[in-house]
This record gives structure tokens, C-alpha cells and sequence, in this order.
């Protein structure tokens, strides 16, 4: 028998996750957007003011479509992002995370980005096309580092499930600690680049070249959605790197310290995705953008052979 | 060679300044000539009106990075529709001013097949730069007549 | 019963053959004679530990059936393996007459004359118990493949196909032989079969044979040339369903036939068999390569077989592997392929049907004139990615978490490349075929065309939300081997390493899609023209038309990078099957005049010859 | 929340975020880069240029505009989401500037569209131009930035004046009559 | 219906990778550029017919606005034509005066064409800090001659007015400002190893073509000339100034890495040349005579120029910026024709250069070739 209460419950608790995983998304866009103002000179927008954009990209009196492939795009990136989220371990805390894997995850993520591709290509526009081919392009780079290190991590810790990952290190064994895993943070702190899409690997957005790419025939409410799926990627992304390899910020045992540890494990787990996304910013602030081959060469050749590396480490390490 | 060796009818108007005076059928010569003496920088070729004379000048500039010479190659044609060669075999960038002159002088050049509109969209009356054009006068009957959106 | 069942099928090749006037007539024909192999697998039902209802179950066929034929017996019975197999390829089969019946406007009867020959070898092949009869179905199958190709009438792909066709016929009578050899029986249940090598070449001549039918790489030379060149539903079947024949074969022979304490005995690494392990190995070079090669194809029935190709290659790796998560994945990866795979191939068929094109970089816009056809394929392409809204991901999952299981270090990372390598070139599909610029106005398929495609979605979704389901299905193959099925409830699959739980997935999902969509309308919008759009400010009226569709050499950078690495390897490839090829065919090209009437003749002569050799020997 | 404090909320929002539209139609677009980078900032209002119309809010034609230049400007203002607001930056916008005799030059950009803000000056200083950008929050707060509404109530008129424009003729007028009849 | 394979792209007017309000027609398949048209025309305000219409001295605020980015090059150019014309020879300290105009606008327009190649690769900050730094020097503009943007200070005859009294104070500061910022620079932009690979051997203008094809200043001396007006035809006070030209292959600190003009070469001639014109101002401050600015000469409404032709030129930062005046010896010029650099960089080289371009480097090669369409149209 099912037990509605606690169904609820966690209905509940999900939603109020789906929405702080939103607000600290916006939340990162205003803090992004002052930390870069601050390198290149300037004062910057408020801290709040990727609310203010959210909320008036959806409060635009009127919106134009191309019909209803182009809406999926709208609709698919906001549902799967937050869908990819809410698999995740937060803070320790896992919501659906014991329901799936780090295979399934890897898989949700690409739900958004289809999504976000079938909508750019229905504009019609080719700016568009060539954004999604420049997107998928950098996809398919910066996946081979980042499975290698993760597939890895799966072997080492002998499981698939990110919550166990996160279980495992508990009591500050954080996978960073193992020297193997320090280097494989490295490679997918590359590989994070070009997920969260920062320079070097802003190649399929790059404005001078075509006019911020798939975003091009977006406006008003269905570019608020993208603006949604942006910002909640980054704490998605974050989170997943987080929880790799600084065991999702966990360092009080919630057996131990009761709910003193939710509130602490959350706010670590806060200032460690923001320090990660700090890194991403500035290497942001000061390189240029790749062209779409380079960026696949400079993964497979150099992050994807460090990863190698760490495979081999790991084959060699660990008997079946 | 320096152009006043080249060609005994070039006057030197000031230093580092000469100019040549000549008919239209002997231009892709000379044009030819100086680039094979150095003087291989086009520098631009200009239109001026003589409405008096009724006559367009045109003057093919050219300049020598060795000799530090400027050469202005200058030749007069009738206002009334005469015809030009096309240069643009002999420097790319003639092609463009071709078919700037064309469309600001409306002097036809024979053998660019380029000349489009250029700067102009849409253009429908004389060739603007011509003298006769009195553009004050457009403005006034034109632009200053469009009416103002009324408000109710 | 079965009996008849052949005996109607060659009636029908006959009748429909006589037809080829009429083509409605003979497609209506052999889309009734098509549904009886599916009537047989209900009635076979309870090999499966399934009970139907009985309205389902009208017609009953006898589980086994012999018929003596001078060296051996003829042997056909029922096994769980060969109900699966008979599941997929018996619901394809039906659904790709119907399509042919409104594809084919003239000379067809040719066509489902060869088709219902195809699926008469399959059917028997399925149900063989014994390497003779397994062998003679065999031929049927290649023989009216072959017929098949040369409808399509390009010389590359006959060329190719005879080519394959013969080398894997030799292997895997090779391989037939030397088991007869060291066994002296045709019947597989008879065999007693120890760990010698010669057991071992045996078995590698078999799979190798297999493996041309799977288009494993390096096997794979003709599956571009034959799906690119033949005619589209015979492509479908051919990629969908025949494909699967191979694998049926490798399954057979490696797991029912060797067994895996044999296959171990060969040697393990790393707690896998060799023999199991260069299998995966060699399935996840071709699930790479595959995928690789579909992202440069601009035809788009090229790049659907470089991505059978691919996908098939999962299969090979579950098989490899060979644990029963890996078999179930493995199986599982073959189901979803036989649908998707065939979805999208009918798809190109209802483009082709539409525009007369197959270039990607010629069509464009098809999303809104054939919304449903968009829609089916879209679900394919969905279930093809993997991408969890359908059942395709959970047979790659199993697959990833049976690599990871066994530590399968080297292979995982690039089977998932290959996954992530699928969203290029179906992003390559949707776009150039189906979205940007319109450039054709045509109507929606014919309803005859859309039926088939939306029937054939529908196991992707229902195994979507029940993959329990499907391991149900599993239980029994896998007890054959001595296995146990993998935990699992309807919804969820459990093992050693995570749990995947599908409601959860779909909930959730469905959960943000309604918040999504709450937020889609908060805001009115108006639907604005296709040239509406932006082109740095410039009016498109200016112009008389501004080409605004990309898809002409799409994944260019990408070619460029790895262009270089399949460029060598393929052309030599190609040359020595050339070389290979042009000594068998050139005297074959005397015979191969074109004319379907002939190649009927060839194949009832070579059929008399084969019977005949049999009964002389 | 009813309508008017939802409407409120929508202009406050809309003010603190008002994206411009990355369009350099003349000379004035000199002095928008010092206001967008460090000297002047006008990241600090939440502003910040943007690729396509699609996405900003506000359109600062920089400058004098050639007649060819209008075209592409009609069709980027048309394709820009209300609400959408127009500074006309500089006085060639007002009345043509140094170019009052120009046969190339609009010389009152509010017959062609409508103008929320003018800055005069040749060329306005980047003080001006912040200026302009608090009157215009001003105007948005006070609900009085009402050109793009303009723009639709007056659309026949504008649609004319362009025509005319575009067309470097006075008796276009008729014929555009003739097509509304029809 | 035929099917075109390349589809086509429109880099500007309303891009961020157009260079100033012009256009690029692209047509692209796959990646790769098969053909390109310049459409121009966006800007066009008939500079030469209104000059027909203006007297002499009418014609001086106008000129500067051919070119926003530089608008001294024009008001030197068009008085230097003028003088020649009159038979005017200019006082001393002007023509200092002019020396560290020019300079200080040289400065602030690679400042901004450098920022600006950066940014379309993507280097944001470079171009902020670039914008940013530009500022100081508008200042002092500003102060010497009222304007920010246009300065209408250098006229026939010399220049307006005399430089305020603490301009050498100011300046010194202003210069050993950005003198301590261009290493920043160098590290941010020219010793950043993605921006060698994106810059170098991309949108090369072959060095056996450059001239014939019209390219002038840094453009060319990235491919290889040691060609300048400043040295070829030395102004206002450069033949008593000593300086360098940066060319190819003498790139200083940086390193060469290419054959032609590309945009990493063209971009350090640049950085070289910020160095170069700072040393000028430091030289033309330290060298500067005392005296008068402004020739005594007849009042401006009632100027006859003498009749004939005369042709100026000048170095700007985008190249050899000339004009060529026409007077029949009245109060007006029968004409003024310009020779704007970017008419030959924008459309006939950026034509013949892009087949081949990937459309990733289209428009960091239009902006480092400095393409500014006002000189093109007028």
C-alpha cells in the first residue's frame, strides 16, 4: 500500500527543492555577472538581477513562436533540467537519487539539450543550426574526459549510484583526497568548462560569430525558459562535480547531528558549488573561445588521455 | 622609371605630385605601364563634374611606394552619357569604384558587369552627385514633406 | 500446422509472383499470409510461461514438427530464444507489408513474393534444431535477400551482398561441419561438445558467419551499399528484423549450443571468457565506428545503416559479455533496435513517398507539413539516443551497468561516446529532414504508411514504463542457460550496483513538464512566418529568396577530424572486396541479368540442387 | 494580485532589465561603448546589449540614419517584443543635425517610429546618454513610455511615412490608400 | 525546385560581429565560406555633395565625422589639402601640436580595434579594459579640445588654439598609465595560447597581393612592407621625430608565427604600434617649440582657394587615409573625393579573402582587417 502521506511529503519536499535549485540558479547568474564586472573594471549588476530578467523575459506582453516544435524547446529544457536535478544528491540530501544512476543522470541531461535543439532548429534560422551542430559538437568532446574519470570513479567506489558515491565519502574521505582523483577533479574540471559552457568553450553561443546561436529567434517567455535551463544547469552541473569528488559537501552525519547537519551540509554544499563555479569564471574572464574543432582535439587528445591514465591507474589498481 | 620619364606630358603640379592629361582610349595603357614601374599602389579613382564644360573628369590615381610619387591620370568625357573602359582587369579595387561612380555620376563603364547598386537602395531619381542634382531642394520637397504622425 | 504454414507461404510467393500487375491486390494478400507466423507465436505462448486469453489463441500449431529427409531429420521446435526473436520479427513483418501496400505503385509482386520468402527461412531458421534444417532455411533467407538487393538494381550492393552472403554461407558451413565432425549429429540437443580447439574454431567460424549477417565490424562492408541502394520497407525488415538473425545465431550457438562453462574453459580475463570478452571488444569498435561513419552520411538511408551498424553493436557487446544482466540488456537492445530502427526506416520511406529525396541536405521543413511521421520518428530517434522518455534507455543502462559489473574499463567509456555520438546524427535527422526552412509542400503520409509506424512506437512505450516486463520475457531464455533473470518489479530493475526505477523517471518528469508548461502559459504568443526571422536586420522582402537551411555538410569540423582515420581503412576494405568480388561476380553478372522472373528460377534451382546434395550425400 | 499591481511588477521589472539591442546605426554608436565598459557601466541599470531583436527591450538608434538604414531598422523594431521602448540618440534623430541637407537622411525619426526619448547633442556624452536611461525608467515607472502602444494605434500613418521613405517619392501616399481599400 | 547547398548568412547590420553598421552577405556550406558580398551604403550621407555645398571652412566640422573612431585623420588630411592649395606652410608648434593630436587618436583607435579583435575571439575583458583605458585618453581630448569624440581642432592653417597649460602634466600621466598596461595586455591577448591558435594563419592577405590589391597601413605592414605615410611622405612634425614602424617580420616581444598578413600579425603591429606612438608623444612634448599655433589668415567666409587639384594623405590607424581636393578658385570646393582604407580592406580584400574562411573566423578577420564603413560610403 502506498502511503499518501509521505508521497505528499516528498512531493512537497520536491517541489521546494526544484524551486531552490531556481532561485540559486538566478541567484549564480547575478553573482557571475558582478564577478565578472568586477575583473574587467566595472561595478556590475545587482546580485538579483538574473531575477529581474527571469521575471521580465516572462512578463513580455507578447511572444512569438514558429510553431509548435519551436515550444518544446521551451517546455523540455525547463522540465528536463529540473527532472536532472532532482536525481541528484543535494547536500547529502537525495531526493530520487536512490531511484536512479549516474548513467540515468548523464541521460536526463540530455533531455534539455535535444529539447533545446529540436526548438532552435524549428526557428528555422541557420545562426541556430550551426549553434546546435557547434553544442552537440562540444557535447561529444567534453563527454569522453568526463566518463573516463567517472567510469573510474564507478569501478573504484564499485557501484553506479551517485548517492552511494556520496555515501562513501563520507566523514571527509572526499575522492579529491585519493591522488588518482585529484587529477581525475582536474580533467573534469575541464570537461565542466565546456559544460557550463564558459570560455574557452563558449563555442556554440558565441555572439561575433553567430549571434548567440541557438538563442537567436528566442524572446519573451520562451527564452526566460532558456534563461531557466542556463542557470539551473549550472547548479546541476556544479552539484554533479560536487558531488563527485567533494563528496556533496557532507561533513556532519545527519545520525549524528540531527537536522544542525542538514542546515550545515547545505550551506558547505552551497559555498562549494559557488567556489567551483568561481573557477569556471575566471577562466571565463580571460580566454578567448576555441574554434569547434580545436576544442575537440584539445579534449580527446590532451583531458581524454589524462583520463587514460586514470583508467589505466584504476585497471591496474583494482582486481575484479 | 619615374612617370615624367615614362611620359614626357606629365606635368609635375607640385613635388610628389603629377598629373597627365589624356584621352580615354590611352588610360589602360598607361595604367599598365606605371604598374609595371613601380607604381603598383591604386590609390582611387575619382569623378569630378564639369557642369560648365559639360564634361566628367576622371582621375585614376596612382602612387609609388619606390619613388614616393604620386601620379593622377586625368581625362575628360562627355557629360551626356559617354561611355568609359572598364580598368578592373588591372586593379581589383577599380571594380568598386566603377560602380560607385556609376551609380553617383551614372557614367557607364564598358565591361564591368558589377555595376549594381552599390550605396543607394532604391534610388529613383538623377545620379546624386552630379551637379544638377540640387539636394537642398530634394530635402525641402521631400523629406521636410513627409507628414508627422497625428495623435487623436 | 506448420506444414501448411509453408505450404501457404510458398503459395503465396506463387500467387503474389503472378500478381506483379496488380500490386494492391498482392500486397493485400501478403499482408494475410504475413500475419500467420504472429498467430503461430501466440499460440506458442506458453513456452513463455505466458498465458493469453483464448480468443487470442484461434489458431493452434503443434510446438514441434519433423520431417524426415534422407541424411537427417528436419527438426523445427519452439524454444524461448526463438519465440523472442519470432515476437520481433513476426510483429515487424506484418506492419511492413501494410506499408509497402500503399509504397508500391506498380511491380511489386516480385517484391512481396521475395519478402515472404525471407520471413518463410526466418521462420524456419527460429524454430531449427538442428544445423541442417537451420542451414537450408539460412539459404532461403540469403537467396531471396539476394533477389531482394538486385530489385534495388545497384551493382555495388549486389556485388557486396553476394560477396558477404557467400563468405558468411562458407563460415558458418564450415563451421557446421567441423561440428558434425567432432559430434556426428545435425541435432543441437545431441551434441556433447568438450573444450577442444577444434570445438573452439568451430564456434569462431559459426560467430564470424554470424557476424556478416549483424554487420559487425569488419563484416559490416555491405549493410551501407544494401540499405542504402534497396527498396525502403525491405530495408526496414532487413535492418529491423533480419539483422537480428545473426545475433540469433551468435546467442545459439555461444550460449545454447557451447554453453558458458565451456566458453570459460577457452580461458577468462578478468572473469569474463576470451572468446566472450574480443566479442564486446569488438562490439564497442563497431558501435564507435558505426556511429562515427552515420555522423558523416548526408544520404539519409547511409546514415540510418552506419547507425544499425552501431546500434547492433550493443548487441554484440551484451552478448559478450554474457552475464544475465548483459543478456537481457542485449536483448533488450535488439527489441528496441528492431523497432526504432524499423520506424525510421518506414519514416524515410513516407519522406521518400512524399518528396522523391534521400539527401538530408536536399529535404528540409517536413515537421509541420507530416506532423505525424515527425512524431513517429521522433519517438524513435528518442528511443534510439537512449534518452530516458522511452524504452531504449533501459537497454543501454543494463548494458552500462553489465560493462560496469564486470569492470569493463576500456569498453564502457566508448559505448557511452557511441550514445552520446547518436545525438549527432539524429540532431543531424530532425534537422535536416524534418525542421528549418520549408522546402516542400506535401501532404501528411497516406494513412496506411502512418498506421504501421505508430503500431511499431508502441513497444517503446509500453516498455518504457514496464521494463519488468520485458525481464519477464528474459526469464525463460536465461533458464535455458542455467541463469536466473535479473530482480526486478514491472517498474523497477535492480542490480548488484544501482536500481532504475521508471515510474519515478516518468512522474518526475511528467511532474516538470506540467510545471514547465504552467510556465509556457503564462504568456499569449502569436505564430510568426517562417522568413519572419532573423537575418541581422536585413528585410527578406528585399530578396527573392534567402536559403536559410544548413544542413548541406552539417557535422563538417567533425568529418574533418576523423575523416583522415576511416577514410584508408574503408577504401581498402572496399578494395579487397572488389577484388574478391569482381572474380565471383563477373561470371555471376552473366547470370545476374536483372529480371526478378530469373532470379526466382536461380534460387527454386538452387534450392532443388542444395536438396538434391543432401539427399546424395 | 490584480491586474494594475501585476502590471506595476511587470514595470518595475521591466525597467530594471531592459536589454539593448546591438545595432550601431550611425556615428553616435561611438559613445556606446565607453557606456557599456567600465568608464560608465550601464551593466549597473541591469542593461546589456543583445544579438537579435527578439531579445532586447530597447533600441537606441545611435544617430542619423540613411534611408537604406531605416529599412533595416522598421524591420528589427517590428521584430522586437513588446514592450519596447526607442531612445533617438543625437540631434541628426531630431531633425537631421549636420546633415539637414542631405538627400540620404531621414531627418525626424519620429515620423517613421515612434521615439520614447531624445538625447540631443552631436555627439551626446555618456552622461547624457545615462540620463536618458533614468528618464526613460522614469517614464516606464510612470507608465508613460507608451510608444510601442503608439506604434500599433497609429500603425497605418507610420506604415506611410516609411513607404514614402523607402521609396524617395511623395506620391507613394496613393497608392498605399488603394491598398488599404483593398 | 533547384536546391542551394550553401545556406546564407547575414554578418550585420544588426550583428555583434559586424564591424560598424555594414553588412556581410556570407554564403556558407557546412563550415566553411564559399562566397562573400559587402553591402554597403548603410551610412551614406552624401558627404561629398554637402561639401559642394559648404564653403571652406564649413566643410572642417564636417570632415571629421567620415570617420568616428578617428575623426583627426580627416580634419588633418582635409587641411593639409587645403594648405597645399593655398601655399600655406604651417607654424612649428602646430605642426607639433598636430603630431600629438594624431598620435593620441592612433592610440585610442588601436586601443579600440585591439579590444575589439579580442572580443569577437572572445577575450571580453580585453575589450572592456581596452573601451576603459581609451577613456583616459578622451580626456585629455576633452580638455585640449573641448570634444570627446569630435574635436574639430586641427584646422587649415594650423591648429585652433594653443594647448591648455597643464596638458604635458596630464598627458605624461595619462601615457605612463597605459605604458604600464600593456604588459596586462600582452599577457591577456598576445601571449594567451588559445588566442595564438584561433589568430594565427587565419584570414592571411597574401604578401605578393597586399599592395597590388590596395591594402594599406598596419595591414600591410603586418604582411610584410615597411610602408607608412608618416616615413613615405612625412606631416605635420614626423620627419623630425624619431620612431620605428613596426612590420612583419619585426614583431618586437612577439612572436612570429606566420607567413602574410593574419590576424595575430596584424594584431601585434598594432600593440607595436600603441608603443611607438607613445615614444612620438613623449618626443613631440619634450621637442615642442614655442610659438604661434594658427596661421594670421583672411577671414574664413571669404577664402578663395586658388584653382587645381591637390591630394593629401595621411596614416591612420586603418591605413593611408587620403583626399583629393578640386577647386575651380571659389568659395566652395568643386569636389572632395576620399580615400577611406577600409574601401579597398572592406570589400574587395574581405572578397577575395573569405572563400575558405570558416565562419568562425569570418568576423575576427573582418575586425582586425579594421574594416569602418563610414570611409567606405561617406
Amino acid at each position: 500500500m502506498v502511503n499518501y502521506i509521505d508521497l505528499t511529503i516528498q512531493i512537497l519536499v520536491a517541489i521546494g527543492v526544484t524551486a531552490l535549485g531556481f532561485a540559486i540558479g538566478m541567484l549564480f547568474n547575478g553573482i557571475a555577472r558582478k564577478i565578472t564586472a568586477r575583473i574587467q573594471n566595472r561595478v556590475g549588476p545587482p546580485i538579483y538581477q538574473g531575477y529581474i530578467d527571469v521575471l521580465k523575459l516572462f512578463t513580455k506582453k507578447t511572444n512569438i513562436s514558429h510553431g509548435w516544435i519551436f515550444d518544446l524547446a521551451a517546455l523540455f529544457s525547463v522540465a528536463g533540467i529540473a527532472l536532472a536535478f532532482l536525481f541528484l544528491p543535494v547536500a547529502g540530501v537525495s531526493l530520487l537519487s536512490g531511484e536512479g544512476d549516474l548513467f540515468l543522470i548523464l541521460y536526463l541531461l540530455a533531455i534539455p539539450a535535444l529539447g533545446f535543439a529540436l526548438g532552435a532548429g524549428a526557428s528555422g534560422n541557420p545562426n541556430a543550426a550551426v549553434g546546435i551542430m557547434r553544442a552537440l559538437m562540444t557535447m561529444l568532446a567534453y563527454e569522453l574526459p568526463l566518463v573516463m574519470v567517472i567510469i573510474a570513479m564507478m569501478v573504484y567506489y564499485d557501484t553506479t549510484s551517485l548517492a552511494v558515491i556520496v555515501q562513501k565519502q563520507a566523514n571527509m574521505h572526499w575522492a579529491i583526497f585519493i591522488p588518482v582523483f585529484f587529477i581525475g577533479a582536474l580533467v573534469a574540471d575541464m570537461a565542466l568548462q565546456g559544460m557550463l559552457m564558459e570560455k574557452p568553450f563558449d563555442i556554440p553561443i558565441a555572439p561575433h560569430e553567430i549571434a548567440t546561436g541557438p538563442m537567436v529567434e528566442f524572446g519573451g517567455k520562451h527564452l526566460g525558459a532558456l534563461m531557466l535551463y542556463k542557470m539551473m544547469g549550472i547548479v546541476v552541473e556544479t552539484t554533479l562535480f560536487v558531488d563527485l569528488f567533494l563528496g556533496g559537501g557532507v561533513i556532519l552525519s545527519v545520525s549524528q547531528f540531527g537536522w544542525l547537519a542538514y542546515v550545515v551540509n547545505f550551506i558547505v554544499w552551497f559555498l562549494l558549488i559557488l567556489f567551483v563555479f568561481f573557477i569556471a569564471l575566471l577562466i571565463n574572464a580571460v580566454f578567448p573561445r576555441f574554434r569547434i574543432e580545436q576544442a575537440l582535439k584539445f579534449y580527446w587528445k590532451y583531458d581524454a588521455l589524462v583520463g587514460l591514465l586514470i583508467l589505466i591507474w584504476i585497471f591496474v589498481g583494482v582486481t575484479p | 622609371m619615374m612617370a615624367k620619364e615614362l611620359f614626357p606630358e606629365a606635368q609635375e603640379i607640385r613635388k610628389g605630385r603629377i598629373r597627365i592629361e589624356t584621352q580615354k582610349d590611352k588610360v589602360g595603357e598607361i595604367i599598365k605601364k606605371l604598374k609595371d614601374n613601380s607604381y603598383e599602389h591604386f590609390v582611387m579613382l575619382s569623378c569630378v563634374d564639369w557642369i560648365k564644360e559639360g564634361k566628367f573628369e576622371l582621375v585614376y590615381q596612382m602612387w609609388s611606394y619606390q619613388y614616393k610619387e604620386h601620379v593622377m591620370i586625368s581625362i575628360k568625357i562627355n557629360r551626356d552619357g559617354e561611355s568609359m573602359l572598364s580598368m578592373r582587369h588591372l586593379f581589383p579595387q577599380i571594380e568598386t569604384y566603377e560602380r560607385e561612380i556609376h551609380e553617383m555620376f551614372g557614367v557607364n563603364f564598358i565591361g564591368n558587369p558589377n555595376l549594381k547598386e552599390f550605396i543607394l537602395e532604391g534610388w529613383p531619381h538623377m545620379p546624386p552627385m552630379r551637379k544638377d542634382f540640387d539636394t537642398e531642394k530634394f530635402v525641402k520637397d521631400f523629406y521636410y514633406k513627409i507628414p508627422e504622425v497625428k495623435e487623436e | 500446422m506448420i506444414t501448411l504454414t509453408i505450404a501457404i507461404f510458398l503459395m503465396g510467393v506463387i500467387v503474389v509472383g503472378l500478381l506483379n500487375k496488380y500490386p494492391k491486390t498482392a500486397g493485400i494478400i501478403a499482408f494475410f499470409v504475413s500475419l500467420i507466423p504472429f498467430f503461430a507465436l501466440l499460440s506458442w505462448s506458453s513456452v513463455m510461461n505466458i498465458t493469453l486469453p483464448s480468443y487470442l489463441q484461434f489458431l493452434n500449431f503443434e510446438t514441434s514438427w519433423q520431417y524426415n529427409l534422407g541424411p537427417g531429420t528436419l527438426i523445427l521446435q519452439i524454444t524461448p530464444l526463438g519465440w523472442f526473436f519470432l515476437l520481433l520479427l513476426s510483429s515487424l513483418f506484418p506492419m511492413v507489408i501494410l506499408f509497402s501496400i500503399s509504397y508500391f505503385r506498380s511491380n511489386a509482386g516480385g517484391f512481396y513474393a521475395a519478402m515472404l520468402l525471407t520471413m518463410l527461412g526466418s521462420f524456419g531458421i527460429l524454430l531449427a534444431q538442428d544445423m541442417l534444417t537451420f542451414y537450408i532455411f539460412w539459404e532461403i533467407m540469403s537467396w531471396s535477400i539476394l533477389a531482394l538487393v538486385i530489385r534495388g538494381g545497384d551493382r555495388k550492393a549486389i556485388v557486396s551482398y553476394l560477396s558477404f552472403g557467400a563468405l558468411s554461407a562458407m563460415l558458418i558451413l564450415f563451421g557446421f561441419m567441423l561440428l558434425y565432425f567432432k559430434t556426428g549429429t545435425f541435432v543441437f540437443a545431441e551434441m556433447h561438445l568438450d573444450a577442444s580447439n577444434l570445438v573452439l574454431a568451430a564456434i569462431t567460424l559459426i560467430v564470424s558467419g554470424f557476424a556478416v549477417k549483424g554487420a559487425l565490424m569488419p563484416m559490416h562492408v555491405w549493410a551501407p551499399h544494401v540499405y542504402s541502394k534497396s527498396e525502403e520497407p525491405f530495408v526496414a525488415f532487413l535492418s529491423g528484423g533480419l539483422s537480428k538473425l545473426g545475433y540469433f545465431g551468435i546467442m545459439l550457438f555461444m550460449y545454447g549450443v557451447v554453453g558458458f562453462s565451456l566458453l570459460s574453459s577457452w580461458g577468462t580475463f578478468r572473469g569474463v571468457p576470451l572468446f566472450g570478452y574480443s566479442l564486446a571488444v569488438v562490439g564497442a569498435f563497431t558501435a564507435f565506428a558505426g556511429t562515427v561513419l552515420a555522423v558523416m552520411q548526408d544520404d539519409l538511408r547511409k546514415l540510418l545503416a552506419y547507425s544499425s551498424i552501431g546500434q547492433l553493436g550493443y548487441i554484440a557487446i551484451g552478448l559478450g559479455i554474457g552475464t544475465p544482466l548483459a543478456l537481457t540488456g542485449a536483448l533488450f537492445q535488439a527489441l528496441n533496435h528492431t523497432f526504432f530502427k524499423a520506424v525510421l526506416f518506414l519514416a524515410a520511406g513516407a519522406v521518400y513517398y512524399r518528396t522523391g529525396k534521400y539527401k538530408i541536405s536536399e529535404l528540409g521543413g517536413l515537421g509541420y507539413k507530416m506532423p505525424f511521421t515527425f512524431l513517429a520518428s521522433l519517438f524513435a530517434i528518442f528511443a534510439l539516443a537512449a534518452i530516458p522518455i522511452t524504452s531504449g534507455f533501459a537497454a543501454k543502462w543494463l548494458l552500462y551497468e553489465a560493462a560496469i559489473e564486470k569492470k569493463f574499463l576500456f569498453v564502457t567509456p566508448i559505448m557511452l561516446i557511441a550514445g552520446v555520438g547518436a545525438f549527432l546524427y539524429v540532431y543531424k535527422i530532425l534537422y535536416g529532414v524534418f525542421l528549418g526552412e520549408p522546402r516542400y509542400n506535401v501532404k501528411e503520409a497516406p494513412l496506411s504508411q502512418l498506421v504501421p509506424m505508430w503500431i511499431l512506437v508502441l513497444p517503446l512505450i509500453i516498455f518504457l514504463i514496464f521494463p519488468g516486463w520485458f525481464v519477464d520475457l528474459t526469464a525463460p531464455i536465461l533458464q535455458g542457460y542455467e541463469m536466473t533473470a535479473i530482480p526486478h518489479t514491472p517498474y523497477t530493475i535492480n542490480t548488484s550496483l544501482a536500481k532504475y526505477n521508471t515510474l519515478a523517471v516518468i512522474f518526475a518528469f511528467i511532474g516538470t513538464l506540467i510545471f514547465a508548461f504552467i510556465l509556457y502559459l503564462s504568456k499569449p504568443q502569436e505564430k510568426v512566418d517562417h522568413m519572419d526571422n532573423y537575418l541581422a536586420g536585413e528585410p527578406p522582402e528585399l530578396y527573392d529568396y534567402i536559403s536559410m537551411h544548413a544542413s548541406s555538410k552539417y557535422y563538417e569540423p567533425f568529418e574533418e577530424v576523423f575523416y583522415p582515420y576511416f577514410k584508408r581503412g574503408a577504401e581498402r576494405m572496399w578494395e579487397i572486396i572488389l577484388a574478391a568480388g569482381e572474380v565471383f561476380g563477373s561470371g555471376a553478372r552473366k547470370i545476374y541479368t536483372g529480371i526478378v522472373g530469373d532470379y526466382s528460377i536461380y534460387i527454386l534451382l538452387f534450392f532443388l540442387i542444395m536438396v538434391g546434395w543432401w539427399l546424395l550425400w | 494580485m490584480n491586474h494594475e499591481n501585476w502590471s506595476k511588477l511587470a514595470r518595475i521589472m521591466s525597467k530594471r532589465s531592459l536589454w539593448m539591442i546591438h545595432f550601431c546605426t550611425g556615428c553616435g554608436a561611438m559613445e556606446m561603448p565607453p557606456v557599456m565598459t567600465s568608464r560608465y557601466d550601464m551593466e549597473r541599470f541591469g542593461m546589456h546589449a543583445m544579438a537579435t531583436p527578439r531579445q532586447a527591450d530597447v533600441f537606441l538608434v545611435t544617430g542619423y540614419l540613411a534611408v537604406k538604414t531605416l529599412k533595416r531598422v522598421v524591420q528589427v523594431y517590428e521584430q522586437m517584443r513588446d514592450p519596447k521602448y526607442v531612445i533617438g540618440f543625437g540631434s541628426c534623430t531630431i531633425n537631421g543635425g549636420m546633415y539637414w541637407d542631405s538627400y540620404n537622411t531621414i531627418k525626424d525619426l519620429s515620423k517613421y517610429i515612434p521615439v520614447d526619448v531624445y538625447i540631443a547633442g552631436c555627439m551626446p556624452r555618456p552622461e547624457a546618454i545615462m540620463d536618458s536611461f533614468l528618464k526613460l525608467f522614469d517614464m516606464i515607472d510612470k507608465g508613460e513610455a507608451i510608444g510601442w502602444q503608439k506604434y500599433h494605434k497609429y500603425y497605418d500613418q507610420y506604415k506611410r511615412n516609411q513607404r514614402m521613405a523607402f521609396s524617395y517619392r511623395l506620391d507613394e501616399v496613393k497608392d498605399i490608400k488603394e491598398d488599404d481599400k483593398e | 525546385m533547384t536546391i542551394q547547398k550553401e545556406f546564407e548568412l547575414f554578418i550585420g547590420p544588426n550583428h555583434p560581429g559586424a564591424t560598424g553598421n555594414m553588412s556581410y552577405h556570407i554564403w556558407v556550406e557546412g563550415d566553411k565560406v564559399k562566397k562573400a558580398e559587402t553591402r554597403v551604403g548603410y551610412l551614406h550621407r552624401g558627404f561629398e555633395k554637402l561639401m559642394e555645398k559648404r564653403i571652406w571652412m564649413q566643410n572642417v566640422p564636417l570632415v571629421c565625422r567620415i570617420c568616428v573612431p578617428e575623426p583627426d585623420v580627416n580634419e588633418a588630411s582635409y587641411s593639409m589639402a587645403v594648405e597645399d592649395l593655398m601655399g600655406w606652410e604651417i607654424p612649428e608648434r602646430a605642426k607639433y601640436i598636430r603630431t600629438i593630436i594624431l598620435e593620441m587618436a592612433r592610440i585610442s583607435a588601436h586601443l579600440l580595434t585591439v579590444g575589439g579583435i579580442a572580443a569577437s575571439l572572445g577575450i571580453y575583458t580585453a575589450a572592456q579594459w581596452g573601451i576603459g583605458d581609451r577613456d583616459y585618453l578622451l580626456d585629455v581630448f576633452e580638455q585640449i579640445t573641448g570634444g570627446r569624440v569630435y574635436h574639430i581642432y586641427i584646422w587649415p592653417g594650423g591648429v585652433r588654439w594653443d594647448l591648455p597649460k597643464n596638458t604635458k602634466e596630464l598627458l605624461t600621466k595619462v601615457l605612463d598609465y597605459l605604458e604600464s598596461r600593456l604588459p596586462l595586455y600582452d599577457d591577456l591577448i598576445m601571449n594567451n595560447k588559445v588566442f595564438v591558435r584561433r589568430a594565427a594563419d587565419v584570414g592571411v592577405v597574401p604578401k605578393d597581393k597586399a599592395v597590388e590589391w590596395g591594402v594599406t597601413g598596419p595591414n600591410l605592414r603586418a604582411a610584410g612592407y615597411e610602408y607608412d605615410v608618416r616615413k613615405l611622405e612625412p606631416y605635420a612634425a614626423y620627419d623630425k621625430i624619431d620612431f620605428e614602424i613596426p612590420h612583419y617580420p619585426k614583431l618586437g616581444e612577439y612572436e612570429v608565427l606566420s607567413e602574410g598578413s593574419d590576424i595575430y600579425t596584424r594584431t601585434a603591429i598594432r600593440m607595436l604600434e600603441i608603443q611607438q606612438s607613445i615614444k612620438i608623444i613623449r618626443q613631440a612634448l619634450k621637442d615642442m617649440p614655442e610659438g604661434d599655433v594658427l596661421l594670421k589668415h583672411p577671414q574664413w567666409f571669404a577664402w578663395k582657394v586658388p584653382a587645381g587639384y591637390a591630394y593629401s594623405h595621411v596614416e591612420s590607424s586603418k591605413g593611408e587615409f587620403g583626399y583629393f581636393v578640386v577647386s575651380d578658385g571659389e568659395k566652395k570646393p568643386v569636389r572632395v573625393h576620399v580615400r577611406g582604407p577600409s574601401y579597398t580592406h572592406g570589400i574587395n580584400v574581405m572578397e577575395t579573402i573569405a572563400p575558405g574562411l570558416n565562419v568562425a573566423d569570418f568576423a575576427p578577420t573582418a575586425i582586425s582587417l579594421d574594416v569602418c564603413p563610414p570611409d567606405i560610403e561617406r
